[in-house]
């Protein structure tokens, strides 16, 4: 398993690309389910220009493997990647990446799924929108994209 | 010494993201907010994590603990 | 929505990259929830080294997009793209794709996710499988995979 | 004409993928396959369509329709 913290731009294909191409697992996998979170230009009725994403470096890296290591305990995962963004971020940029290879689809499904739900509640990242207007505001919604 | 630390908006609200206190045996984390922050009640949806894993308040900190409040976080 | 039956490999990453590219739905989508079932060396206990995909031209392609209009009518989706192979398929390669575009996170997942278990169930593939003994034979119980 | 078409193991077991047959004012897809396999019952688990919609056995065919008779999927 991978956790990566990125405070620049990536390529979430190529990036699962790369990864697979380098695990040892060609022939294991049958089911891959990915989640890919990518920045909207709309937010709360209002359009965002952009974002600074805040994190606790450390607790970010623990939670996540925290969070992998209950879904292995619940799944049969072969494999899991996780990146996430920090610093400024732009409308159509990718936010996160979740993904998770296993023999069968239901548990590559529920694992990505549990993934994302609990990163989203437990891992200390906290949004920063910029809008048009240029007033900048923080996100205090649970936010359901 | 104890390493108290804010995060997000609470950070702004109170002006500061980072301090240290030196004497704050058998404290609780709730008791080491009211400390540092004798102007600030703390908000209900605050979270509360002692070395890294979340706490509850009413968690006892040990010198050398790294205390952080942060808002409900919005990752993802 | 676009739907492709191919009877050649095909790299899952890069069609979504061209997919997500031309159209035209930049700033819109949150979420983005992809499933890829890939071929796997072993099945039933056996060591496999080849398969065989035959499908029911024109209902397969009918099949899928009803599906993909179920789907339409029960979560709010920006693009759905759906590519599956039929033909001579070898161990690691990918045998089908889902990917859904969608605002929100949990739309996302629950369309990408009906989507797969409508397509195992109803699209009209039927896989015969050649171990490494040389013996062929019909995938008769449902895939989990 | 009605067109019948075979899929998968099915169709190795008849030894046809293909059929077409003239006169079935009437029939049902059930009484179309007892016409053209009478030595062969057909299977419980065989899924059966009309112009490549699934239907019941009991749906009834007529002039033109492409009848099909096959095994459960294993796509995906």
């Amino acid at each position: 398993m991978t956790v990566k913290i990125y405070d620049h731009i990536f390529d979430p294909f190529s990036e699962i690309q790369q990864f697979q191409h380098s695990a040892h697992f060609a022939g294991k996998f049958g089911a891959t389910s990915i989640f890919i979170g990518t920045m909207r230009d709309f937010n709360e009725g209002d359009d965002v220009k952009a974002m600074t994403l805040e994190h606790y470096e450390g607790m970010t890296q623990k939670q996540l493997r925290n969070i992998i290591e209950m879904a292995k305990s619940q799944w049969h995962i072969l494999e899991c990647l996780v990146i996430h963004r920090v610093g400024a971020i732009f409308p159509n940029e990718p936010i996160v990446l979740v993904s998770i290879w296993s023999a069968h689809r239901a548990e590559a499904f529920e694992a990505c799924r549990y993934v994302m739900e609990e990163l989203k509640t437990h891992a200390p990242f906290w949004k920063r929108e910029t809008l048009t207007t240029n007033e900048t505001r923080w996100v205090t919604t649970h936010s359901a994209n | 010494m104890i390493t108290i630390r804010y995060f997000g908006s609470l950070k702004e609200t109170l002006g500061k993201s980072f301090e240290t206190i030196d004497n704050a045996e058998n404290f609780t984390v709730l008791d080491i907010w009211h400390l540092v922050n004798p102007d600030f009640s703390i908000a209900e949806n605050t979270l509360t994590a002692v070395n890294m894993d979340y706490v509850s308040r009413s968690e006892i900190v040990k010198k050398g603990d790294e205390v952080a409040f942060f808002p409900p976080v919005t990752g993802g």
